[in-house]
């Protein structure tokens, strides 16, 4: 509570030489855990958020080499295969979703752009930002008990050691009555870490509503906002309506799995499609707290390595709302086969393919932001293009499930896959990794190589069109989904899809490594390496503790010849009387 | 203009770590935070941030009121009968005690407005008290249902996997012991393990283990429960016990006792009950627990929920005897003041949703 | 969306105007102190409309009616408790739009998901049991 | 050849029934609505991305539109028409695919892990959907424990099966012949392998004369009481919880049970002869041999009585306690050896 009016006395960290960083303004393990700095709750973040990336990536590894061949891989025993495969794909899709690309953009990027772009000191409740640290460790934690239980288990460990249950083989999505009455225990757990992750999603997005309704200095306006904030404003308010619903849907498993009330389970009268509503309600939404801070990141990105203004800035800027408001009305087009009355069946249908029509508009929007552009080839800038493609692809798949009756034959077989791969997977973490390139400078004031690290995105490209590509045709071929084991005539697409997988991984890990090594080796970054004018470049990098020494004032975010490139320097160097003529006046962009 | 920057930079000059104190106590009153310049900003974030947190605990209500709304809309006449198991008479008198600790709480906020401490203390009290009165009357609610066995989910003498594990030892006087038509079950127990416990033995397990609970065969061409005979019609009362318990699976999901004594003292006559379960269609009366599971979790829900509530209220009660609020800063009370109305606010959905079916 | 001018702070004459404790002590210009007449009132009318919807139910006007006038009563209280207790006439309209469309989200929840209740037990039948003779 | 072809070409299965067409048509003019818009925007961001690349001689003084209304509306209004289009010929498709047309035969499909079950007019229960071509055929879908989804790629169908209610769809064969049914909702540990196939016969007569025989297994050429049990047990799923091979299971293994001693629930014990197997399959309730649940259904007015005897005969073959007959023991033990039906 004390959040709302933070009391004195709460001095965590020793003070501090003037003109250092958020890095190095004070030591200790201490500083970091208990720090209210928005910087370094995100940078704690990224530790957690990449970490269980990996866990779930190796999850991914080995599904897809489960899958190499129809028969068993990994144990002689069929029934033991099929076991590992449910739990394999289960934990790789619940880890992926609630740990990582939930969180991935809002949490990591969010927190440490969000004020700096907004030109705060701090998000408005930094206690209750570090409270949502918490509660994301504290959901990891289950998640990795559950992990822990699974492997010993698997090991050969007497189930009856594992208090509250091992593994998990429910599916991400827990569907009834296999989640209440037959799953493995490790479910009980996998909620109640769920549910503390909502928690964390949730008090993100009060935050980030109350600090950008309230902390914008003189000359934001609304419509001086960068887009990244209009998606993460958009973003927020899905975390706010659709989370809690996930909590209690989680809350009514768990007394439904312990207590027998009879809601969802039909062996007590339940109603398991009425537990598919509860989840897809939240779920659905999910995705695009997923998605529209990926499209706030393209947004920026394309636009300063363009060296473009942005093109139709108010269009992103309402689609980004559409887009929130819209994703609510379309929830039960997940259920179209489950036997929802096809009155329900059309209205979300025609909600479903609503939703098309803003992100269309971002896609042209981002292309025509090149045009006459002075594009750099910059690995955030790859990743960016990488993103447009897989989006636009992915994107338009998603008509031919929104279409009722191709959806009826495309529902759970590997279209489905492919497609919620394509948007949720290609293009959030590509825009996770173009802006991690983007400000990676800004985080810890180094470079990344641009060669190492444009190859290693072109090789994810490659792999992941390679893995997933082929997966629209098995599953319009009629390929379930969730198959441990395949008929023959399938083993062709799964192989090469496996073999993506391979490929993927390795994109993934020379991405990474580069990052790595610019935290080692990496020279210096200027405060404004791309020469954009977001005032997140207007501050030094890495930014010192509190940011903006003098309150900043906002001009138009994407304003790009405000910076002129100074040969001798070799560096971008603001003209002044240029932002001085755009600042506090009102921004030009939005009439016309 | 500049005079102001020099202000701020002599301010961030200052600056020691994020709340430092005595950074605070030079350039900004006590209780802002660095990242805001006015209280008037700080107090309003909170109050923004506050009602956003209460449009998410309204959401996650939603979520139990929808169920409700599911179920009241395909089984009303199982709501008719169960409600009757509800006191009317205790649910007023908890709402009428929620709606005053309300207003107590609203008068404390005018009072810390107006720096009026001593009286903002006593009202933070009675609305604390009101909590205390609430959570109280609850737990005779609870209790009493608890020792007749009307409990959410498989303690529910309603429902399927029924045990009578919460049963007095001693049944009460004109009850026969509803554990005779029990033994039967008990000495085999396993088939009416709860979903959970029959998870464990049954993953991987084939199709028939799922109605452990209750065999339906695979063939659908039974002849209907209609057509099986008088010996499924049953009678609702004490003084009679069905001579086919233990022998097929339904003895045992009957409860064989008539509504608890001073469970409802306003409204139930056993007649009327005889009646309505008579009325209830066969099927209808193994819904009758799903009620039961609503109610507790709504009004469970909402008790945590009040439970927070006063531990909020002791702690602003706490820091208003030292003291502390006054015009200039009054947030905290403001703010608890907005979350216990929203429960106050909850309850009063609650109270006719439950209670008053008619 | 609430109006961008409204919505955004200005801090530098916030500093401005009344830099410092002092104008803190004096009186808080974005604080609204509701009249105990008020406060009374309502908590009175809450009282009446709480002993009502019990008395309704005492009277029947049929089924849906009921409900309805339950429900009716009961959002007249939240209301009340809303506009006054919890001070949304005095506040931020924002405050309230967010009120509005938590609601309406409950709303749309529940309204869908009802909508296509009938569709869950219309074809229902009884598990049939074992007759034992 | 057919193989060949699958693997390489981005095609849809074999049409099998009325609807299918429908849905391939607009699945081709989704298919081409996407190619073009990916072309469109790969070639313009290429072209973009080369053309605009950054050059150090070319000053940053191009002009550059921020905004263009007129496009603005363009790229709004077009996907506005055209997935509004999409929208309707879905639509239009998904009701052909939910209204049953009223002359249709009715089959009724069971679902339990893992296996399909499905219940012919006649009381018949088989492990193979069977429907005859041009007649359309509603099938009423139910499971009996966790929910599992009926689909059939070549019919462009699928549908939940949800324990506790019943869901419906219909199809009309096109095309005689044998198509995979696949389970497309995850079941657990076996869901890969909840498979099965439907039949499509030439002409009505054939398929009645499959059913007749069928239901019938005395007609069939090679029959044997031990075999039709046997095959009994399969289809009626009374070796979900019976084990024929003497591990215990929801109920008694059913080796050796024929002639040996049970002891029930009550304390009194009886030798499990031809009245025992009777009484237990039509009042299972009312001697519950210890150790074992109550829960085993009655299959009164279910299973005729030759049916019984088949079952009993069953018993006897795999029955140490009693002799059987030279003749049977082949037949029974191939019918054990060949795993339940996918």
């Amino acid at each position: 509570m004390a959040v709302y009016a933070p009391a004195p006395g709460a001095a965590t960290h020793e003070p501090h030489p003037r003109g250092d960083n958020y890095l190095t303004h004070s030591r200790g393990i201490m500083s970091w855990l208990f720090s209210l700095d928005h910087k370094r709750i995100g940078i704690m973040y990224m530790m957690g958020i990449l970490a269980s990336f990996f866990v779930g990536g190796v999850f991914a590894v080995l599904l897809r080499t489960e899958l190499l061949t129809p028969g068993p891989t990994f144990s002689s025993s069929r029934e033991a295969a099929w076991n590992f495969y449910n739990h394999t794909f289960t934990l790789h899709g619940a880890v992926m979703v609630f740990l990582f690309i939930i969180p991935a953009i809002p949490a990591i990027l969010g927190n440490f752009v969000l004020p700096i772009m907004l030109g705060a000191k701090d998000v408005a409740f930094p206690r209750l930002n570090l409270l949502s640290l918490w509660c994301w460790f504290g959901g990891a934690i289950f998640f990795s008990y559950v992990l822990l239980g699974g492997i010993l288990v698997a090991a050969g460990l007497d189930p009856k050691y594992v208090p509250g249950g091992f593994g998990l083989d429910t599916g991400w999505t827990f569907y009834t009555p296999y989640s209440t009455a037959r799953a493995t225990d490790g479910t009980i757990a996998a909620l109640l870490g769920v549910f503390v992750l909502g928690f964390s999603s949730i008090l993100t997005g009060v935050n980030f509503i109350a600090t950008i309704h309230m902390l914008r200095p003189r000359g934001m306006t609304w419509f001086r906002m960068p887009l990244f904030l209009w998606a993460l404003y958009g973003t927020a308010v899905i975390q706010l309506l659709a989370t809690p619903v996930l909590a209690i849907t989680g809350l009514l498993l768990l007394a439904e799995r312990l207590l027998g009330i009879g809601i969802f389970d039909p062996a007590l009268g339940g109603d398991p499609i009425l537990y598919q509503h509860f989840f897809w309600f939240y779920s659905h939404p999910a995705v695009y707290i997923m998605i529209l801070p990926a499209m706030g990141v393209i947004s920026e990105v394309i636009s300063a390595h363009s060296r473009k203004h942005i093109f139709g800035y108010n269009f992103i800027a309402y689609s980004s709302i559409a887009i929130a408001l819209l994703s609510f009305l379309v929830w039960g087009h997940h259920m179209f086969a489950s036997g929802q009355s096809p009155l329900a069946n059309a209205v979300f249908s025609l909600f479903t393919f609503s939703v098309a029509i803003p992100s269309a508009i971002k896609v042209f929007n981002w292309v025509s932001t090149m045009y006459k552009g002075d594009i750099r080839f910059t690995t955030p800038m790859i990743c960016a293009m990488s993103f447009l493609v897989l989006f636009t692809f992915g994107g338009l798949t998603g008509l031919f499930l929104g279409a009722l009756s191709n959806n009826i034959h495309v529902r759970g077989t590997y279209f489905i896959v492919a497609h919620f791969h394509y948007v949720m997977v290609g293009s959030v973490l590509f825009a996770f990794l173009a802006g991690m390139y983007h400000w990676w400078p800004k985080m810890f004031g180094r470079m990344t190589n641009i060669f190492w690290g444009n190859v290693g995105a072109i090789t994810l490209l490659i792999g992941f069109n390679l893995t997933f590509f082929i997966q629209f045709i098995a599953g319009s071929l009629g390929m379930p989904r969730r198959y441990a084991t395949y008929p023959e005539h399938f083993t062709i697409y799964h192989q090469i899809s496996t073999i993506g997988s391979y490929v993927m991984a390795a994109g993934l890990i020379l991405l990474f490594l580069n990052l790595l090594h610019s935290l080692l080796r990496g020279k210096a970054a200027p405060a404004n390496p791309w020469g954009a004018n977001t005032l997140d470049w207007h501050c030094a990098s890495p930014p010192p503790h509190d940011n903006f020494p003098v309150e900043p004032v906002a001009g138009d975010p994407y304003d790009m010849k405000a910076w002129k490139w100074d040969e001798p320097t070799q560096q971008w160097v603001l003209d002044e009387d240029r932002a001085k003529t755009v600042a506090g006046t009102e921004p030009t962009i939005h009439h016309h | 203009m500049s005079e102001l920057v020099d202000k701020q930079r002599a301010a961030v000059a200052e600056m020691g770590d994020t709340f430092s104190p005595k950074r605070d106590h030079h350039v900004h009153p006590p209780h802002l935070a660095h990242h805001f310049d006015t209280p008037e900003q700080q107090f309003s974030s909170g109050k923004l941030g506050m009602w956003a947190f209460l449009a998410t605990e309204l959401l996650m209500f939603g979520g139990l009121f929808c169920a409700y709304g599911v179920y009241r809309h395909n089984h009303p006449e199982v709501f008719m009968y169960a409600h009757h198991y509800l006191s009317t008479f205790w649910g007023a008198v908890n709402t009428v005690i929620l709606i005053s600790s309300s207003f107590t709480m609203a008068w404390g906020v005018r009072c810390a407005q107006l720096g009026e401490t001593r009286k903002l203390v006593i009202l933070l009290a009675l609305t604390l008290l009101g909590g205390f009165g609430f959570m109280i009357i609850k737990g005779i609610e609870y209790a009493e249902k608890y020792q007749h066995d009307v409990w959410i989910g498989a303690g529910n003498m309603y429902h399927k996997n029924y045990h009578g594990d919460h049963l007095p030892q001693e049944p009460p006087a004109n009850q026969p012991d509803p554990t005779m038509d029990l033994s039967g079950q008990r000495a085999e127990g396993e088939p009416f393990a709860s979903p959970a416990a029959e998870a464990r033995g049954a993953v991987g397990g084939a199709g028939m283990a799922f109605e452990a609970g209750r065999p339906v065969p695979h063939d659908p061409n039974l002849p209907s429960p209609a057509a099986e005979g008088p010996q499924r019609l049953r009678r609702f009362g004490p003084e009679w016990i069905d001579p086919h318990a233990g022998t097929g699976d339904e003895a045992r999901i009957r409860p064989t006792q008539v509504i608890p004594a001073g469970l409802a003292p306003d409204v139930v006559h056993q007649h009327e009950m005889e009646l309505a379960y008579a009325q209830l269609p066969e099927f209808e009366r193994d819904r009758i627990s799903t009620f039961f599971s609503i109610y507790f979790v709504m009004t469970g829900l909402h008790g945590i929920h009040v439970l927070v509530g006063m531990g909020l209220i002791a702690w602003v009660l706490f820091r208003a005897w030292g003291g502390e609020f006054g015009p200039a800063y009054f947030a905290p009370v403001d703010l608890v003041g907005l979350y216990w109305h929203l429960v106050d606010l909850i309850w009063i959905f609650l109270f006719p949703l439950l209670y008053l079916i008619h | 969306m609430a109006d961008p001018i409204q919505a955004v702070p200005t801090p530098g004459s916030g500093a401005h105007a009344h830099g410092g404790e002092s104008h803190i002590a004096s009186d808080p210009h974005h604080v609204h102190v509701v009249p105990m007449k008020i406060l009374v009132g309502v908590f009175a009318l809450l009282l009446v409309l709480t002993v009502l919807t019990v008395a309704v139910t005492m009277v029947d006007f049929g089924r849906t009616a009921n409900v309805w006038l339950a429900l009716g009563i009961a959002v007249a209280k939240a209301a009340a408790v809303a506009l006054y207790f919890m001070h949304l006439r005095w506040d931020s309209p924002f405050n309230g739009l967010i009120l509005i469309s938590a609601l309406f989200f409950v709303a749309l929840f529940i309204g869908v998901v009802v909508l296509d209740a009938k569709e869950y037990y219309i074809n229902y039948q009884p598990p049939i049991t074992q007759s034992p003779q | 050849m057919l193989k060949l072809s699958r693997t390489i070409a981005f095609s849809l299965p074999e049409q099998a029934s009325t609807v299918a067409p429908d849905v391939d048509w607009l699945f081709h003019f989704i298919l081409w609505t996407t190619v073009f818009f990916c072309i469109l925007i790969f070639v313009l961001m290429l072209v973009f991305a080369i053309k605009y690349r950054h050059r150090p001689e070319r000053g940053d003084e191009s002009p550059s539109p921020g905004h263009n209304t007129a496009l603005e509306l363009t790229w709004t209004i077009v996907p506005t028409i055209i997935v509004l289009l999409i929208f309707f010929y879905g639509f239009r498709g998904y009701l052909d695919m939910s209204v049953v047309p009223p002359n249709s035969y009715d089959i009724q499909v069971k679902s339990w892990m893992w296996n399909w079950g499905f219940i012919y007019p006649n009381g018949h229960v088989d492990s193979e959907l069977h429907i005859p071509k041009d007649q359309p055929v509603r099938l009423v879908l139910t499971s009996d424990d966790v929910i599992h989804s009926f689909y059939v790629p070549a019919f462009r169908i699928q549908k939940f099966t949800v324990p506790g209610r019943y869901n419906r769809i219909w199809v009309q064969a096109t095309e005689a012949g044998e198509f995979p049914i696949y389970c497309a909702e995850y079941c657990g540990l076996n869901h890969s392998e909840m498979e099965a196939k439907v039949v499509v016969h030439e002409t009505r007569e054939e398929f009645d004369r499959w059913l007749e025989v069928a239901s019938n297994p005395e007609m069939q050429p090679d029959f044997h009481p031990v075999k039709a049990g046997a095959q009994l047990a399969q289809a009626r799923g009374c070796l979900q919880c019976h084990t024929t091979d003497g591990t215990a299971s929801t109920g008694p293994t059913w080796l050796n049970l024929f002639g040996s001693q049970r002891t029930f629930t009550d304390g009194t014990s009886a030798v499990a002869d031809e009245d025992y197997i009777r009484e237990s399959i039509f009042y299972p309730a009312r001697r519950i041999t210890q150790g074992y649940p109550n829960t085993m259904p009655s299959y009164l007015g279910v299973l005729r009585d030759r049916e019984v005897d088949w079952l009993i005969a069953y018993l006897k073959d795999i029955s140490e306690h009693h002799q059987g007959d030279p003749t049977a023991p082949a037949a029974a033990k191939a019918v054990q050896a060949q795993p339940p039906p996918q």
